[in-house]
């Protein structure tokens, strides 16, 4: 249904737009080792992000890339935090800590939808986003532990990610339609606190507080970052209407 | 010696040379040369196609476009690990990159601006190292050989991969075929240097050769790499810019035009399109994650320090 | 005190006060609080607006918006001059801008989405900034006055050119049209709330007045601001959204829709669109400038000591 | 006539790269004093690019927006050194330090011009980019004489910019088609080094060696770093052909 497929392509967003920033590390980590494991994040949220959009375009006759491609910014559904710039790697790496955790709660819950293809889908990618949460919650610890700088950083990178925590959260009236399909992000934030405590007290942290973003990226309100990733994405596949690659 | 004659055996029977083995000064050090170079290129050679991962025109192509310079980084790894076999430090070899001291294909100093460069850099470059590098699956050092078996197996997947962009572009539009074209044209002759100097022109190759690291000379590898490719051309549909191929049926092999030396000595000396751009761009990223491999050596310290009083 | 006498006199007179006169300490504070919030709010200001610099659709546009940026830097630098002439220092009011303890207009923390922001923010934030600054070209305050004149002109200028780019977009095709509405739409309230809340939930407004700092309240200078906007909209053909607006004849005066507070107060303690992406810019900024700023300072005093040297 | 018209393209196209380089400055910039001056600088040169490219497009009847937004990469005729990123405020300066110096001569001949157009537009440039060199060479005497860091930068800065001056001074074939119209870069390297020695020796430097890049940007050929230059600023005015604004 298109209530179905919505919530499809929200999900779908999400992943796209986090690949994309991912994608901009790829031989500009601050080691090999991490040039490869970002490009695995980033490899494993295109493969959610394809499914997923060619599951939302299947409703509308539209491919996953005329999806990905022809869909102008107010258009997009994707969460703000994802469209947040890389910043340097510690940024990179709170946002990848957040959505991980995020995520990983979501998808879990979400292999129980009544929708198969969704719990097809959230099974495959629960499984791949634990191992992104691992991954970030060891860089937090070597970030937030290791040096006075990284530590310094670290702090930086948390509290100029946590304003777009609290949209994650938040329910959509999409989501009024599609009980036993959906998942309602307001049900996950307890599951999602639980997890990342013991983390940030081994690390020394606290949740930061301060700004909160009014965010509304489920209704296409985007911060000022998502048309510049969406110019540089788009701009080759839209100079040739209709080619195909 | 006794170890001398040892290793001699060794290469004679085509045995593999391991890291504990006795070997020759000059041995130890033309593979290191080797294997960092190699490491090195693997490296670099990320940047030309990292410039199209955000911009990849279709997720399909994204998602395997990330996948390659992804496995690129993983050849990187593998290689300067069979350096460091050898004694070489991955510090000391990265040192040597940034510091512009240490050679890296120079293939990887032309520039990739458009999206065929993606097909041509997979179809040509990628089909010219793997002429160079299967042959070193043979190689006498055993580390070296076993890393080059693997890569080998994901270059030539590379390599498949390269041709079908370009196979996708010459079915398609007037403006993509185009594009394929024009790509051949920039990569073909940069792809023939990639075996060096002619035969009567190559300094180290005789030596390597004896040690069985080098197996094939530079011409021989070019005519496998140019017979290889015609037929492809073919199937693509795409002229290979050379006017003077052809296959000479006398001498067997193709006839290839002239080679400008000169354009590759340019590049080798630093005047090629993008030296400065690619040793910048590795300076820079090291340096911006000079922090962050700090803060991993300051944690890895004192995580070992507290395992240590917990054990103590 | 005679000194007291003679401010209260000037005041009266419509004089303007000037540095080297005494005036309360709270005068003080309050000017040095209102110039340097509205500084603040020229240099985020910039922001908005400069997120569409390097895609702003045609050159002249492009030199415009660049011209137009520029103007708000150069505002801010007044206006800080303005404050500094009461004691305060440039750097602590950066500082105070950057730690988040100074207040801007809340109006910039609203993201420009699309090009049409440009023309909004010119028609109706500009709009809007200049119904609250024209009187303030009268502020007892000298330097402020002075500023302030200047910046009127300019503001006036940028309100105009605001206008031309609706106009322009609303004369063009439907999805300029389309975006046109839509900027409208999302900024039409924003830009009423600049005007502060309602006079009788004002707390700081009574003595302003009473000081000459500030010369009508919030709701004359709103209700004067929708008499601008009402036939200007009428000239672009775009619909204000407010359904209640309309004119009164009883009380000579523009009947307004229900403005929702609630929102002006989420985004005044944070909780706006970009509160967080305008201070992380704003912060890295500066932080990012920092060497440059020692390396300036640096340089000043070594050609000074070097003169110096020279003199004796 | 069309050699005229190429050759104001090529320096129009300069001055419009460099412009859009320098406008990601302000709002950006070290101090708000740099946000005034790096944007009247950009403003300058959008100035002359408008100037040039009006009149490159007569030729063909196209106007200046249809060359500034409607040309793919290959077709943009500008030097590689003014498409090179902002870096840091050193390499920025460093960047129009040379380019600055770069134009200076060439628009102070190019006023004896016997195309008046070209003439005309060189008598104002010249005057402007005198000032734009002034700027920068203050800046290149603080940096280098400033701290251990900021000349650190400087040097860090010249260096990566100087592998593309050499293509600054290169004759193409097009010249000998314009004599006493077009300047030969070549005939200007003299006036630039003896330009630039004076600064050079009082902020201690020398001229870096290294790298020379092949250059060919008046033939098309670019960096790497075009393309994503004009994915940005073509973004909006693609998207909507025909369009006015």
């Amino acid at each position: 249904s298109a209530d179905v497929a919505e919530y499809a392509l929200w999900l779908g967003d999400d992943s796209l737009v986090l690949a994309q920033r991912l994608g901009s590390w790829i031989s500009r980590a601050p080691e090999l080792e991490e040039d490869v494991a970002l490009g695995n994040i980033a490899l494993d949220l295109i493969g959610h992000a394809r499914s997923l959009l060619h599951y939302a375009g299947t409703a509308s006759g539209q491919s996953e890339d005329d999806l990905a491609y022809w869909r102008d910014e107010p258009e997009w559904r994707s969460l703000q935090i994802v469209e947040q710039p890389n910043g340097d790697f510690a940024h990179t790496i709170a946002r990848q800590f957040i959505v991980s955790h995020f995520l990983f709660e979501l998808y879990t819950r979400l292999r129980d939808s009544t929708d198969a293809t969704l719990a097809a889908v959230a099974d495959k990618a629960a499984k791949e986003v634990d191992y992104h949460r691992d991954h970030s919650v060891q860089w937090v610890l070597r970030l937030s532990l290791g040096t006075d700088e990284s530590r310094r950083r670290m702090l930086v990178g948390f509290s100029d990610m946590w304003p777009y925590v609290d949209e994650m959260f938040r329910d959509e009236p999409l989501l009024d339609r599609l009980e036993g399909v959906a998942v309602r992000p307001s049900s996950l934030r307890e599951a999602f606190e639980r997890a990342i405590a013991p983390v940030f007290a081994e690390a020394e942290l606290e949740e930061p507080r301060g700004f909160i973003a009014s965010g509304g990226g489920r209704r296409g309100i985007h911060s000022e970052h998502l048309g510049l990733l969406l110019a540089d994405m788009q701009v080759l596949t839209r100079a040739h209407p209709g080619a195909k690659w | 010696s006794a170890d001398e004659q040892q290793f001699n055996d060794l290469i004679e029977a085509d045995s593999r040379i391991e890291p504990r083995d006795w070997m020759p000064e000059d041995y130890r050090k033309s593979l290191v040369r080797q294997i960092s170079q190699h490491a090195h290129s693997e490296i670099i050679g990320m940047q030309p196609e990292s410039n199209w991962i955000t911009r990849a025109p279709s997720l399909k192509r994204k998602a395997i476009l990330m996948a390659k310079v992804q496995d690129e980084a993983g050849h990187g790894l593998y290689l300067y690990s069979a350096a460091q076999t050898l004694g070489a430090t991955r510090d000391g070899m990265t040192e040597a990159l940034i510091a512009g001291k240490a050679r890296y294909s120079s293939i990887f100093n032309y520039p990739t601006p458009t999206w065929a460069d993606m097909g041509s850099v997979g179809w040509l470059v990628d089909g010219a190292a793997i002429c160079n590098q299967v042959p070193l699956c043979r190689a006498s050092y055993g580390p070296y050989g076993r890393a080059m078996v693997r890569i080998c197996k994901e270059e030539s997947f590379h390599q498949r991969q390269g041709f079908e962009i370009l196979l996708e572009l010459m079915q398609g539009t007037e403006a993509q075929r185009h594009m394929a074209q024009d790509s051949v044209n920039r990569w073909y002759w940069p792809a023939l240097m990639m075996f060096g100097p002619p035969d009567d022109d190559s300094p180290n190759s005789a030596q390597s050769m004896a040690w069985k690291i080098k197996r094939f000379s530079n011409d021989e590898l070019r005519q496998r790499f140019v017979g290889m490719l015609v037929p492809q051309a073919a199937v693509l549909g795409i002229t290979l810019p050379d006017p003077d191929l052809k296959w000479n049926d006398e001498t067997q092999k193709y006839d290839l035009g002239e080679i400008d030396w000169t354009e590759f000595h340019e590049v080798l000396s630093g005047r090629g399109a993008s030296n400065a751009q690619r040793l910048q761009r590795r300076r820079d990223a090291h340096a911006e994650g000079a922090w962050v491999r700090e803060a991993a050596a300051a944690y890895a310290r004192k995580q070992s320090e507290r395992s240590e009083m917990v054990a103590s």
